[in-house]
């Protein structure tokens, strides 16, 4: 158990590094594959099977490909990686820090806690989180769906340009 | 008895209020009618009161304003002898005002505009009479003083006007803070701004109290009845219509600050009284002599009635405020009548100034009758008003005063005739002057001749003939008995003094002083004819520094507290400056540093607003660690 | 099991999201950088929902996986739509935020 | 439901303007208008059922909202905030009739507007401090547009100083009210107010400066103000009448509701402060607006003076002062956000607000002149307008307790007269300029849009009973809290 643990979470952190620095955005995008992948098990580990499978058919089945699409289509505009395109060493420096330091606030702030050691007996079962969903929670579920369907008819409008030519400023 | 109390104030102002919404739908003469009707009104009204106070009842209705709880802010009307006479000499004089008015202003654009603001003026001049708590008075002080800065920039294209309006509401504005911090003060150490309670506060409140409360109500009277030092504003309040001038030197605005004094004098004590009197007596005598030097006819009578003003407020230091009433009431008949008289003239010459005017005795019978016996009521020659209430402030002074106080009344009584008989003779007599003149219409001769009945009897009212009904309504017990005849020789001797003074010195230009003196006797005039340089001095010792620290201020303010957001402009300022001597550019380094301190400032807040998404992240997550930190 | 082990991997995978989106340039990788930082998110509900037992957690974090699903769908719209307007998909030259 | 109704009628009027193409311009104004004028209708109908003599809050609600953390949707009016309340739904309505001046992007100007008005009605109404300071933090983002889009001159430069000064004040408040949270657990003022006086004096003086930070910054006070002359000048007209006319009296409101009655004791220590800042404000403001040649500028300065005998008042902690102090408030409200109006009057037709541009318009424009001239005298403290009761009042209650304060400030008082004679001097006075030969005078809609402002004052200034009873109670009660809190 704790092998495995540790395991994914080796994977799951090399791979958002990779994500972060990679220089290549197609290698970035597939390393974030392997990140999703691992949260996937841990989700597996957690005894959250259906969250498991849904991470990885919606993350890695539809939002990696989006992304991967995304990325061919604009790869024109890229230029030749590492010429003038290098962030400023400044930003990096800083943002390194501000990570950091928020790292450190974040688990300043939760290790200390008291944590309860010994789990609950039993998953959550799935048609619990299926009852919730249509009783108590339906108020954001349905507030998720008119969330897709503005992203939806957003998404089109932006991407699709106005139907005449040039578009003002 | 009590409605038609609330009628006297309320008549002429719906008299207002209707002229001021609906005035321009009147025809011109049919709104100045509509004024005179409420003047009269309310004059019929106060006659109605005349029975019960005679008798001596006092009158008033109160009601709740500012608490309805607390007694302290509980407003009232109230009406005994003293404001009874007031209510008689304002709503008296202003209706022949208002009547004289309606002939003077004709033709003017504003015509029911002008009514307007008489109405109110008239309206807030009974509330302050009426009042019967400090802050009422004090309200309708204030609207008093609006009415007169309305009025006197009347004809606001005038530059001069509109400035003019504008001194005599800051100047009164000064008096009036004294007379706030005063009412400020009486509210928290006496706890009744009532005027039925003030005698009962000389027990409570100690005597150094009461001298600087005193004091600073007496601030507030020196403001609005021009003594000195607040004198300047009445002078150039000159350059309202003439009837205006008539009415803020007769009936309303410099009579309230006298009646205040008057109403309040229980507050004063023996140290303040000591003040009243030196400012009263200094601004006699200055204001004489000032009075003397002047040509222009209206500039004359308001220096005139400075003097007048100033012998009330020696009066009332004296103590004896109903003599001090009483000379108000023949005042503001030969004022009134006076300032009426002049402008009678200026109406039919167009021309207010004595070396341009003369013999117009001939053109304009009737002004020049009834300015003679304004002129000679004023010089206190026996039996007409004057003499009546100039002779009883005399004798008070003989009995009352220091010794030499009745030797400088005399001196300012010589001084009135002088002037007075200056300005008549040079105006009336004497060769006729290019302007041809006419006599003015009836409408405008009617009143002025009611008002020399006035200034002709109604200081018989106050005479030992009939035994001083108007002393007696105002509380005085004690009253010499028969006419005093020393006095009596001393007033007239002084008058005829002053007679031979305007005869032979305005008139003839006679040299009275031998020539060792005459430097001495030029350079006393000079200072005279220029009013002592007090407004130079004004100009220099407080305006001058006022507005150069409200600039000051203001750059302090832009420069200083703004600094905090461009310091990064004064530093690149500093720099420019450094970088100029460098150059040797001295000629145009400011506009440079200027240049250079706006864009930098400019650069400095670009530098901060980035629009760059990365930049604006980073902020957020180092303010979020910083709080997160700060917060444990 | 260890709760804090598994506390401390979603802060990394925070953290490390958040340098991503302070340094990358390009639109896209900020997007990728989003994404760690919603999936640090949504591991800590599942976590919580198991230490404790809670059925909602487990709901929330699927609403994170559909949020992110639209955000990503609109993000990419943006950065076509960018790449076709402006003609860059570096986010440092964009700066229409600017006053 | 009164409350929440209240706030709804200009939420669901945004809503409207939103939902409007934006080419329908009148549709949008009318939308608006009507939002504000309902909003104005309710707040009356407050005042008709508000019993001025029950003790406590009136017409409350309460709702749980975040129940975790104990916040609670808590609405309720009590003397103190009704005539503030009245006072936004009054002048968001008239300067609603004033936008109609407004020439471009109708849509997200009137969106902005309704949402600021809610927000401004939402400060005064919250009973909930976590609710208040989201209301109040609500009320910058909608102004920061208006000014930055639709002001003049610096507009850019003049929304961001006002934005960043009053986002660093709010976040001195922040702090002190996550304090207040960690040290009493509750958002609810009422419950604050009644723990606020066991708290030690150290703690409560804290308290009261991270308060005064955040109102000192809106009402303003000296040195905070000089965001104030910039975002007002370069505001759009109807923008400085709610700047003045509202958002400085949240900072007032602030002192009452928040910091004196949950820190009364550091409230007292800092009285001679407060009063020393007032008075500070009172003189340095009328200096400071004497000196201007900008007409905005110069009612800008004037209404720091004037914001000044709030705080005087405020610090004497007597009957009088307090009333006073209110007054003051909802007077100079009226009052200042009549002149704004009629600068921009004034700036629509002549493309100018430098004083010496004008002269002699008196002649040319006779129903302007009147209203000048009236609101110039109910600004210099006339007596018979409103603005006097306020200045009397603050000064009576203060001349008891800060002698000299109140005396320097009568320093002030002989200034206004100054500054704004000047202004009906320089404007109306003279001989007529002749650039301005064709003015017009106003129109109807603009004399509508005034004319309520002017019985307001008028009304104020003869009956001032009117008002003060309703805030005596409510008035009454909080000196007995900080004062018996000793």
């Amino acid at each position: 158990m704790t092998f495995a643990l540790l395991l994914l979470a080796a994977m799951v952190l090399a791979g958002a590094v990779w994500v972060v620095t990679l220089r290549n955005l197609f290698r970035a995008a597939l390393s974030l594959g392997v990140v999703l992948l691992g949260v996937a098990g841990l989700f597996l580990l957690l005894e959250a099977e259906f969250l498991a499978f849904v991470q990885i058919l919606i993350y890695v089945g539809a939002i990696l490909t989006l992304v991967v699409f995304a990325i061919m289509l604009t790869a024109r505009l890229q230029g030749t990686p590492g010429t003038a395109a290098s962030p400023a060493s400044r930003q990096r420096v800083g943002g390194a820090l501000a990570a950091l330091a928020l790292f450190a606030v974040l688990a300043g702030a939760t290790q200390p806690l008291l944590w309860p050691e010994a789990p609950p007996a039993g998953a959550v079962p799935l048609a619990a989180l299926g009852q919730q969903l249509v009783t108590r929670l339906i108020l954001p579920f349905e507030v998720i769906s008119l969330v897709f369907v503005a992203a939806i008819v957003g998404a089109i409008a932006i991407a699709s340009g106005p139907p005449g030519g040039a578009r003002p400023r | 008895m009590t409605p038609a109390l609330l009628w006297i104030p309320l008549l002429p102002l719906a008299a207002f209020a209707l002229l001021i919404t609906c005035g321009r739908r009147l025809a011109p003469p049919v709104a100045g009618w509509v004024a005179v009707a409420a003047l009269a009104a309310s004059a019929g009204a106060t006659l109605a009161l005349a029975e019960p106070v005679l008798r001596g009842q006092r009158l008033a209705v109160r009601w709740a304003w500012l608490s309805a709880g607390d007694p302290r802010w509980a407003l009232g009307l109230a009406v005994d002898g003293l404001s009874w006479l007031m209510l008689a000499v304002v709503t008296g004089v202003g209706t022949m005002i208002a009547c004289y008015s309606i002939g003077y202003m004709r033709g003017d654009p504003r015509y029911p505009r002008f009514f307007a603001y008489l109405a109110l003026f008239c309206a807030s001049m009974l509330g302050l009479v009426l009042a019967d708590h400090f802050l009422l008075l004090y309200a309708c002080w204030e609207l008093v003083g609006l009415c007169s800065y309305l009025l006197i920039s009347f004809w606001f294209e005038k530059p001069a006007a509109a400035a003019a309006g504008r001194k005599a509401f800051i100047t009164t504005r000064i008096g009036d803070a004294g007379l706030l911090a005063g009412i400020l003060w009486l509210a928290w150490a006496g706890g009744t701004l009532q005027f039925d309670a003030l005698a009962g506060l000389r027990e409570t409140l100690s005597h150094g109290l009461l001298t600087a409360i005193s004091l600073l109500i007496f601030l507030g009277a020196v403001g609005k009845s021009a003594q000195v030092p607040l004198h300047v504003w009445l002078p150039d309040a000159m350059e309202g219509p003439t009837p205006v001038s008539a009415l803020i030197h007769a009936a309303t605005m410099v009579a309230a600050g006298i009646y205040l004094v008057a109403r309040t004098l229980p507050l004063f004590t023996p140290e303040s009284l000591q003040v009243v009197l030196a400012v009263g007596l200094l601004t006699h005598l200055a204001a004489g002599t000032v009075a003397l030097t002047m040509t222009d006819i209206k500039r004359v009578l308001a220096y005139s009635t400075i003097s007048q003003l100033g012998l009330m407020m020696t009066a009332l230091g004296l103590g004896a405020a109903a003599l001090a009433m009483f000379h108000l009431t023949t005042h503001a008949c030969f004022k009134a009548l006076l300032f009426l008289g002049a402008g009678s003239v200026i109406h039919a010459t167009h021309e207010q100034e004595l070396g341009r005017l003369g013999g117009l005795r001939r053109a304009m019978p009737w002004t020049a009758a009834v300015f003679l016996i304004a002129a000679v009521s004023m010089s206190g020659v026996f039996p007409l008003s004057g003499f009546w209430s100039k002779d009883a402030i005399l004798l008070a002074a003989q009995h009352d005063g220091p010794p030499w106080l009745l030797g400088a009344l005399l001196a300012g009584a010589v001084m009135t005739t002088a002037y007075v008989f200056r300005l008549y003779l040079r105006c009336f007599h004497g060769a006729p002057a290019p302007h041809a003149g006419h006599e003015s219409p009836l409408i405008m001769v009617l009143p002025m001749a009611v008002l020399a009945l006035g200034a002709a009897a109604v200081g018989l009212a106050g005479s030992p003939w009939l035994a001083h009904p108007l002393l007696h309504l105002l509380g005085l017990t004690q009253i010499h008995a028969g006419i005093d005849v020393p006095i009596l020789l001393w007033s007239t001797l002084a008058a005829a003094a002053g007679l031979w003074l305007a005869w032979s010195v305005g008139v003839r230009r006679a040299r009275p002083l031998p020539a060792a003196l005459r430097p001495l006797g030029t350079r006393l005039y000079t200072w005279a004819a220029n009013k002592y340089y007090v407004d130079e001095w004004y100009q220099r010792l407080i305006i001058g520094p006022y507005l150069a620290a409200a600039r000051g201020l203001s750059r302090f303010d832009l420069r200083v507290i703004d600094g905090a957001v461009d310091g990064a402009g004064l530093a690149g300022r500093a720099l420019a400056v450094w970088k100029e001597r460098f150059d040797r550019l001295v000629v145009d380094r400011l506009v440079n540093g200027t240049a250079s301190a706006v864009r930098l400032a400019g650069a400095g807040l670009r530098w901060v607003q980035t629009g760059i998404v990365h930049q604006y992240l980073l902020v957020v997550v180092v303010a979020v660690v910083v709080v997160s930190l700060v917060l444990k | 099991m260890s709760v804090r082990l598994i506390l401390l991997l979603s802060h990394a995978l925070f953290a490390l999201g958040v340098y991503g989106v302070l340094t990358r340039r390009h639109a896209i990788g900020l997007l990728l950088s989003i994404e760690l930082i919603l999936n640090a998110a949504a591991l800590n509900f599942v976590l919580f929902s198991r230490a404790f037992g809670h059925v909602e957690a487990q709901a929330f974090a699927l609403f994170i996986i559909a949020l992110a699903a639209c955000e990503a769908v609109v993000g990419l719209a943006i950065v076509i739509g960018l790449a076709r307007h402006a003609h860059t998909v570096f986010a440092d030259q964009v700066d229409l935020l600017k006053g | 439901m009164l409350l929440t109704w209240l706030l709804a009628c200009p939420l669901i009027g945004m809503l409207v303007v939103l939902a409007l193409p934006k080419t329908a311009v009148r549709a949008i104004r009318a939308a608006a208008l009507l939002a504000t004028g309902f909003a104005l209708l309710l707040s009356l109908e407050l005042l008709i059922a508000y019993q001025p003599a029950a003790a406590g809050m009136q017409f409350v609600e309460r709702a749980p909202w975040i129940p975790p953390l104990r916040i609670f949707y808590h609405l309720g009016v009590d003397g103190i905030s009704l005539p503030l309340v009245i006072l936004t739904a009054l002048l968001g309505f008239l300067a609603c009739i004033a936008s109609y001046s407004i020439a471009e992007r109708h849509k997200e100007y009137f969106a902005l507007y309704l949402l600021l008005e809610v927000g401004m009605l939402g400060t005064f109404l919250a009973l909930d401090l976590f609710l208040f300071y989201i209301f109040w933090e609500l009320v910058l983002v909608p102004m920061y547009f208006l000014i930055g889009i639709w002001g003049g001159g610096r507009r850019e430069y003049s929304a961001f100083k006002f934005f960043v000064y009053t986002l660093a004040g709010s976040l001195a408040m922040l702090l002190a009210i996550l304090a207040l949270y960690f040290r009493a657990h509750t958002f609810d003022l009422l419950e604050l107010a009644a723990a606020g006086r066991t708290f030690e004096l150290g703690f409560q003086q804290l308290l009261f400066l991270g308060f005064f930070l955040g109102f000192a910054v809106k009402v303003p006070i000296f040195p905070f103000h000089t965001w104030l002359p910039d975002a007002h000048v370069d505001a759009p007209t109807p923008g400085s009448v709610l700047l003045a006319g509202v958002l400085l009296k949240m900072g007032g409101y602030g002192f009452f509701r928040i910091a004196y009655p949950i820190c009364p004791a550091a409230a007292m220590g800092f009285g001679g402060a407060m009063a020393c800042l007032g008075v500070i404000n009172i003189v340095y403001g009328a200096f400071v607006a004497m000196a201007q040649t900008d007409f905005k500028r110069l009612v800008a300065y004037s209404s720091v003076s004037h914001m000044g005998f709030v705080l005087l008042g405020l610090a004497s902690l007597t009957p009088e002062g307090l009333q006073g102090a209110m007054f003051q408030m909802v007077s100079h409200g009226v009052v200042t956000g009549a002149m704004f109006l009629l600068v921009g009057v004034l700036y629509d037709r002549t493309h100018t607000r430098e004083l010496s541009a004008f002269g002699g318009l008196g002649a040319r424009v006779p129903v302007y002149a009147g209203f000048l001239i009236f609101f110039s005298l109910a600004s210099l403290g006339l007596p018979g307008l409103s603005g006097f009761i306020g200045e009397f009042l603050s000064l009576v209650g203060a001349f008891g307790v800060w002698r000299w304060q109140t005396v320097v400030s009568l320093l002030g008082i002989v200034a206004a007269a100054a500054y704004m004679l000047q202004v009906i001097q320089q404007v109306l006075l003279g001989p007529l300029n002749e650039r301005w030969r064709e003015l017009p005078d106003m129109t109807l809609r603009e004399g509508l849009s005034l004319a309520p402002l002017l019985l307001v004052t008028l009304g104020l200034g003869v009956l001032p009973l009117a008002l003060l009873e309703v805030q005596d109670g409510a008035l009454q009660r909080l000196i007995a809290h900080v004062v018996g809190a000793r």
